[in-house]
């Protein structure tokens, strides 16, 4: 812990566990200053716990919390200077926005003049001069997302908690919000830390993402290495779309791997050095939708470098620029491919025969660890 | 959990005092149902031992309530009267939540804090203003045309009129208040699905309300039986437990027969009161 | 066609409603009115006169009762409200999710009970020879019998316990669907325990507070059976003073001017209180 | 048939309305107990309806028959008079007499006094001895308007007397209040009904008390020490009376009640109820032996000569001293 | 309408004013049997009002409604055999599944034992045979959809209408239901009409599309129609994303219109037959981001076929398969282009200079009415 003053915020072995179940397990993770970080899990694997305990409300089992370099285990939560945006933002709706966002300054005395200029100052910063004196339900649902941020910014925080803030909006405010969110972190400059279950937020708006699974931390990294290198199955499957295939490990050696999927594929895998497979070991493999080429039978041009497949054009979900098609493959299974579709003659039609194509680099393959047998 | 502040003295401090005021709230009702099992004439320490005599004795003086006519005579026309007042009072509270709910007309919110008015009223006002009332009706027809209307005297009626009159807004808010969870298009959906207005009423509305109709009712059954201020004034020979239990203690002499009473009525009441939360639990959605 | 129905069913929904209202209400009060102008001048000779009015108001027995029985009113709704804010708060925030129905439950059985016998079960416990007397003497803490019943105090206490539980249904009911997360931001945003129950819980709550308050106040002030057989030889009560006029001194003329002045008085101090607080009739006691 | 009995506490033993009913199997009786203002109060608010059979006080018949017109006028030859004391029957009769019709006659007699624990108050004998600080916080009286009277007769007045002049009788009252309202920290509290002051004398709470004689004479069967004390002006006695509901319904089924609870086993029932004494030939001989000695333990003959009648209130008095009551309730010592 | 036996619902100049709001506004079109049709439109340009018309619970002030070729306007709503898929459903909670279903059968008066063939039948066509018993709250959302379109379907209607039956459900699901919504029309062979304001469900599932704008039609198609080939700036605008400049016409020939954009730029556009333009005429111009290459500056190729602008990399949307870049070009705006971020050394990165190039083809323009200028 040499250069702390780096990180605003630093989390070791974090647990908290409510009787049997471990909500948080054993996390470590340091924040740098000003960048803003995401949480991304599915429902229920501990993320609030851990921003709950960021902020104060819980008390973790064990491990130690340290924000600018001194631990704030032994302080409540009114005293430290880690703000929260709440999922419902939980404005107060007995004061108007003036009073709501002078809440903070007047709890920590500040002059009631000085108390005019900041929220005046944030009002204009968060691109909201004229709503002072509106009641809360006089806003609109993107407004409202604002203010609760500007009602913590105005306290000038270390550390911005938002725990899934955009989760009760519609989906066009949703995305309008998530540019915005990202543009305000710029503005303030201070660090955001963001939970969320849904992959496309944290991956837009986020210099780091932790994907977080049963209480752990399964990876932290940019949004690209998570999303082209995952470590594990759980990372590949929960970020992105992908086609899946169980198979097991034919043979392998430092960079590739050849597997055998269950339905009788072979198929050749990127290596990940520290992947720990032998051979027969039994393995899911995935490929990105948008890395598989499908074109008509006539144009055949397979490289060794890639995994080749052929069948026909079961239907076209046609949805713009993010338009898809389903081949079915010629052992029967349903595989997703990116396309563009033109709207000119060259496009895919059903029943349209294809090859199917896509690099071995892009074919990412790690040990079974039962988490898709459900499925 | 709400509360941050985790020191634990103060939560202790704080369960304590929890603690404390449900003694408090318990404390009077325990003890008039225990001397109800003291073996002694009167309702007093100290403990002469146990008997079921004061419930089911029957013979003077240790008359049991339930060989004392009068006691159980008092329960009787409490029982009536609380069914009709519940009844009536439901029937009107179910109309007025759909005038308020779904009717659409001048001076609503005026109307509507009229309907909430009674509530507020104390008992013994309604009591008195509604005896004058019907006794001065009475008195003029019989003045003018030397008829008697005896239901306007005090008497069973006039009770359940006096009751039923601020009743009907406790049943008129319960009810009111599931009406508005109601989604119309689920009537909207049985319309669509083939369903005449009627049928929507009987299969749909009706049934949504059924729970709140029969808490209501059972609120304003407790309400009705426990009634004294406004029953009080409008009470002819006709008396109701409480009226009875109040002559018995105030003209009589308590006896811990009154005590078997007030156990078999918290005991009663306390049922009722559970069968009203279950009906309007709400399966999780 | 269409909107021929929907007159017939709204005039069907009125009817009952403003029979109850008219004949039951407006009806009765006016006519209460009406007999409390009548001045007895004679036995079976009636004129009409503020007469009852002039009494009430010339005899200090009578305004010192009604504002003894409204200030002591305003005493009991201040500690309901003081007593019942941390149970409701208790019950709505902090008790685990099984234990907070079974609470609110515990809250409620007392409200099913009579106040007769309530009040029966309090005189058995207070009196001098009763339960906590006893149990003083007893664990030796005194020597001699102490009496608790009879006073002013035991009869606040015992209005208290009365009202309390319309005290602690709005307050459960306003702080339930209050989201926690509200208070966590109090928190969070830098206040401390006392500025997030000012700031925050209160103004929350003041819905609640306001519509327990007037309900309370209102039963208080109306209340007849627990001043009367807790309260001492000092203690008087409004309604007492009613019950008085019609039955002891079979005057109904002023005692329809008692119930009127009751009513108005107790409808200032309602107006009042609501006026102070910001808050209207309909969205307090319409919505508990 | 239903025969509506209203009337005091203890005035319809179960005991006897059994056997009432076995007698006349077609007669179920229904009793709602009172007092003499409740009486009133409710046969006025049903404008005499409701009830068949009312048991007021003699003195609280005339003046409430004048303003309400409750009553109806009694058939004497239906009720069994001769077995009544003719002292009573006439000094009733007189009372109740309106435009030569009877409205009400005796039923049982008792008296209003004092009631003392010997052991704790051995020389207890007057009205005033309950404001005597000796006894301070260990006394009580009923706020009606029996203690307006004593204390007056205490005080050497003669309240029955001042009626005549009401305004002699206010300023006797304004007396009478002053003197109660000073009392008041001597009193422990003011019972309501035999109830609450039979608990108080039994307990020990109070160690005497304004009484009826009826109470007195019931916890002197508990606790002989408890006894009767005629006060030494004079107790003052009241008989309770039989009186028709102008609109009642089932006179026939009254008169037979009135009859049957005149039958000489039926009056030691009664009267061991009550312990009153009724008002009939006899009457004190036919009280049960526990209830005739306590009653001898309190009377000498000097207090049964020295006894004062209730004498008819005259209009507005009611009021009068309705108000004068309120005034010594209100009042803050 | 000589073969209206073909249209199993027709709308003439329906038209529907609550007061001054015209809700639904001079609305004509016909659903061919067994088709899948969606109205797409903003929320308030009256879509709900067109359906609740249709059903019968709003009388249109003028038009007429047509189903199965007789008009309907004097049958009321429980008459109509027009069923219904409420926003949130409104399946009857004091019911339980079989009853629900059974509901409208026994509103018919079907007897007892067809009513319980029936609603085995048709559980079974939704493949939940094993609810039948079952309370409506132990049911998952995507159960209740089904259980709510069972309902209607059990009474075999000519038309079933929808009106945003997805709109409460959280996102994953959503995506799911979408698939299976088509899967059932499918099924039944029924006339599906589906309200929504999400273009993607609207794009994906349907046969045809009708586009609404403040209470009118704007254009009826299918999605790919509506999505290459939009007749006005709205369509273009609200069906999928794009790039948009306004501009001037500076002159056109039958097949070509050549426009300069208020920021100066010259831009050739695909010319639409009946775009009623002629020179000078204020455009709005729309280019889709999957139709922009962005490339390093060393590839230069641009083909005189293409429009093209150079500029440097704002910053990359990475959002795996949808990731986008922003590219500030040389004379400021910001130019959003797909690309496909591999995780290799040839992605593009923050502050690269790029060229966009793309067809003339893939440019659109459409008079300017002023729908933008908001913005
Ligand atoms: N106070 C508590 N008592 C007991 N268990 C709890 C408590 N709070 C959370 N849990 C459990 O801890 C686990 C993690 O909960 P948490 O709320 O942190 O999940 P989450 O990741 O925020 O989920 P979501 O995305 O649904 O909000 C869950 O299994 C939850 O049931
Ligand atoms: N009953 C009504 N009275 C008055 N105006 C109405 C009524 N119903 C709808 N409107 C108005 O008609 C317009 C269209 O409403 P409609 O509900 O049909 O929109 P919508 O397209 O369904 O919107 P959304 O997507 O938000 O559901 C709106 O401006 C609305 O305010
Ligand atoms: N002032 C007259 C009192 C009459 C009393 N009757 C007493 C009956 C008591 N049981
Ligand atoms: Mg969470
Ligand atoms: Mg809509």
């Amino acid at each position: 812990m040499t250069n702390a003053q780096d990180y605003d915020l630093e989390c070791t072995n974090l647990m908290k566990h409510f009787g049997a179940v471990r909500a948080v397990d054993d996390v470590s993770f340091n924040i740098p200053k000003g960048s803003f970080f995401s949480i991304l899990g599915p429902s229920g694997c501990g993320k609030t716990t851990l921003m709950r305990m960021i902020a104060g409300f819980e008390n973790p089992t064990s491990g130690d919390i340290r924000i600018k370099g001194s631990s704030v285990l032994n302080t409540p939560p009114n005293k430290r200077n880690v703000k929260m945006v709440f999922q419902h933002l939980a404005l107060f709706p007995m004061m108007n926005v003036y009073d709501n966002i002078a809440y903070g300054l007047k709890c920590n005395g500040v002059s009631a003049g000085e108390i005019e200029t900041k929220v005046r100052d944030v009002l204009e910063r968060i691109a909201l001069p004229d709503v002072a004196k509106r009641e809360i339900h006089q806003l609109s649902g993107g407004q409202k997302q604002r203010i609760a941020i500007a009602r913590c910014m105005v306290l000038d925080p270390d550390v911005l908690l938002l725990d899934e803030p955009l989760g009760a909006l519609d989906l066009k405010l949703r995305e309008a919000m998530k540019i915005e969110l990202k543009l305000l972190q710029h503005q303030f400059n201070t660090t955001f830390i963001y939970i969320t279950h849904d992959q496309s937020e944290a991956l837009v708006m986020s210099d780091h993402v932790a994907i977080m699974n049963n209480g752990k931390f399964e990876q932290i990294g940019k949004p690209e290495e998570l999303y082209h290198k995952p470590d594990t199955a759980f990372v590949a499957g929960f970020v992105g779309d992908s086609n899946r295939w169980n198979g097991s490990v034919i043979n392998m050696d430092a960079k590739q791997i050849k597997v055998e999927t269950d339905t009788g594929l072979a198929l050749v895998c990127q290596r990940n050095p520290n992947d720990g497979l032998s051979n027969g070991d039994a393995v899911n493999i995935f490929v990105r939708p948008e890395f598989i080429a499908a074109k008509k039978t006539k144009t055949k041009s397979s490289k060794d470098t890639q995994n080749t497949m052929s069948g026909a054009v079961d239907s076209i979900l046609f949805n713009g620029a993010n338009s898809r098609v389903l081949v079915r493959s010629d052992n029967g299974q349903l595989i997703e491919a990116d396309i563009v579709v033109t709207g000119s003659a060259s496009d895919l039609r059903s029943g349209d025969n294809v090859n199917m194509s896509w690099a071995h680099a892009q074919t990412m393959c790690f040990a079974d660890k039962g988490e898709f047998d459900a499925k | 959990m709400a509360n941050p502040n985790k020191n634990p003295a103060f939560m202790f401090g704080y369960r304590l005092y929890v603690a404390a005021f449900f003694i408090f709230l318990a404390a009077p009702l325990i003890a008039a149902g225990a001397f109800a099992f003291n073996d002694s004439l009167f309702p007093a320490l100290p403990w002469q031992g146990f008997t079921l005599d004061w419930f089911f004795n029957d013979t003077e003086p240790k008359l049991g309530m339930f060989h004392d006519r009068r006691l159980l005579r008092g329960l009787y026309y409490s029982f009536i009267i609380g069914i009709l007042v519940s009844t009536l009072s439901v029937f009107v509270g179910t109309t007025n939540a759909f005038l308020f709910v779904r009717g659409n007309f001048p001076a609503k919110n005026f109307f509507y804090i009229l309907m909430i008015l009674p509530l507020v009223i104390p008992g013994v006002i309604l009591g008195i203003s509604i005896l004058v009332l019907a006794s001065n009706m009475a008195n003029g027809v019989e003045d003018r045309f030397n008829l008697e209307l005896e239901f306007l005297r005090p008497g069973i009626l006039l009770v359940v009129l006096g009751q039923f009159s601020f009743i009907t807004t406790i049943t008129s808010l319960v009810i009111t208040a599931r009406l508005k969870k109601f989604d119309y298009s689920m009537e909207e959906a049985a319309l669509n699905l083939g369903a005449s207005r009627i049928q929507v009423l009987r299969s749909v509305t009706l049934p949504f309300l059924r729970p709140a109709m029969i808490a209501a009712g059972i609120v304003g059954f407790l309400v009705s039986f426990e009634n004294f201020n406004t029953t009080l004034f409008l009470v002819g020979s006709e008396s109701p437990l409480t009226i009875t239990m109040y002559d018995r203690m105030a003209k009589v002499g308590s006896t811990p027969v009154l005590n078997a009473v007030s156990f078999f009525l918290i005991v009663g009441s306390g049922l009722l009161a559970l069968i009203s939360v279950a009906v309007q639990r709400d399966p999780p959605s | 066609m269409q909107s021929d129905i929907k007159r017939l069913s709204l005039i069907l929904l009125f009817a009952p409603f403003a029979l109850w209202i008219l004949l039951l209400i407006i009806l009765p009060h006016l006519g209460m009115v009406v007999l409390s102008l009548r001045e007895k001048v004679a036995p079976r000779v009636y004129e009409f006169g503020f007469g009852n009015y002039i009494d009430f108001i010339n005899e200090p027995i009578y305004w010192n009762t009604l504002l003894r029985t409204g200030s002591m009113s305003i005493l009991v709704t201040i500690l309901a409200l003081l007593i019942g804010f941390p149970i409701a708060y208790y019950i709505a925030k902090i008790a685990g999710r099984r234990s907070r129905g079974a609470l609110f439950l515990l809250c409620l059985i007392p409200l099913w009970v009579s106040d007769l016998i309530r009040a029966f079960g309090w005189i058995l416990l207070l009196r001098e020879t009763g339960v906590f007397s006893s149990f003083l003497q007893w664990s030796g803490m005194v020597s001699e019998p102490i009496e608790f019943l009879y006073n002013d105090v035991t009869v606040v206490m015992g209005l208290v316990y009365t009202v309390i539980l319309f005290m602690i249904v709005p307050l459960v009911s306003t702080l339930d669907g209050m989201d926690d997360a509200m208070i966590e931001a109090g928190y969070n945003l830098g206040g401390n325990g006392y500025t997030v129950l000012r700031r925050i819980i209160v103004p929350y709550a003041m819905p609640g507070i306001v519509s327990g308050c007037i309900v309370v106040f209102m039963m208080t002030a109306g209340s007849y059976l627990t001043p009367i057989l807790l309260g001492g030889k000092n203690s008087s009560w409004f309604t007492e003073q009613i019950y008085d006029q019609f039955i002891t001194r079979f005057n109904w003329e002023s005692g329809a001017a008692f119930g009127f002045l009751l009513l108005a008085f107790t409808s200032f101090v309602v107006w009042l209180g609501l006026k102070l607080s910001g808050q209207t009739l309909a969205n307090t006691v319409a919505k508990s | 048939e239903t025969l509506r009995l209203l009337t005091w506490g203890s005035y319809a033993p179960e005991e006897l309305v059994q056997k009432f009913q076995e007698k006349y199997p077609d007669i179920t009786v229904e009793v709602t107990f009172s007092n003499n203002e409740e009486m009133i109060a409710k046969l006025r608010a049903t404008g005499g309806a409701g009830f068949d059979l009312a048991q007021p006080s003699h003195d609280r018949i005339y003046s409430a028959q004048l303003e309400y017109d409750i009553y109806k006028p009694m058939d004497l030859s239906k009720i069994n008079t001769s077995v009544m004391e003719d002292s009573h029957l006439n000094g009733v009769k007189a009372n109740t007499t309106i435009d030569g019709e009877v409205y009400a006659v005796p039923h049982q007699w008792g008296t209003s006094g004092l009631m003392a624990n010997k052991a704790a108050a051995p020389d207890f004998k007057g009205w005033g001895d309950l404001c005597d600080p000796k006894y301070a916080g260990k006394t009580s009286m009923r706020l009606k308007r029996t203690i307006l009277l004593g204390t007056a007769y205490s005080m050497g007045e003669d309240p029955f007397a001042a009626y005549s002049d009401l305004d002699k009788y206010q300023a006797l009252l304004d007396k009478v209040a002053d003197k109660l309202i000073e009392c008041k920290s001597n009193i422990k509290a003011y019972w309501k009904g035999g109830d609450d002051l039979s608990a108080m004398m039994l307990s020990g709470e109070v160690v005497a008390s304004e009484t009826w004689d009826s109470t007195a004479y019931k916890l002197y069967g508990q606790n002989k020490d408890i006894v009767f004390v005629p006060p030494e002006t004079g107790a003052l006695a009241w008989i309770d009376t039989f009186a028709l509901p102008r609109k009642g319904k089932a006179d026939d089924a009254a008169y037979k009640w009135i009859n049957f609870v005149l039958e000489p086993e039926n009056v030691t029932i009664m009267s061991g109820s009550t312990g009153a004494i009724a008002a009939v030939k006899g009457g004190l001989d036919m009280l049960p032996a526990d209830k005739k000695e306590a009653v001898t333990a309190a009377f000498t003959d000097a207090d049964i000569a020295n006894l004062k009648f209730f004498a008819n209130i005259p209009p507005g008095v009611e009021d009068m001293e309705g108000k004068t009551l309120e005034k010594i309730k209100a009042a803050t010592e």
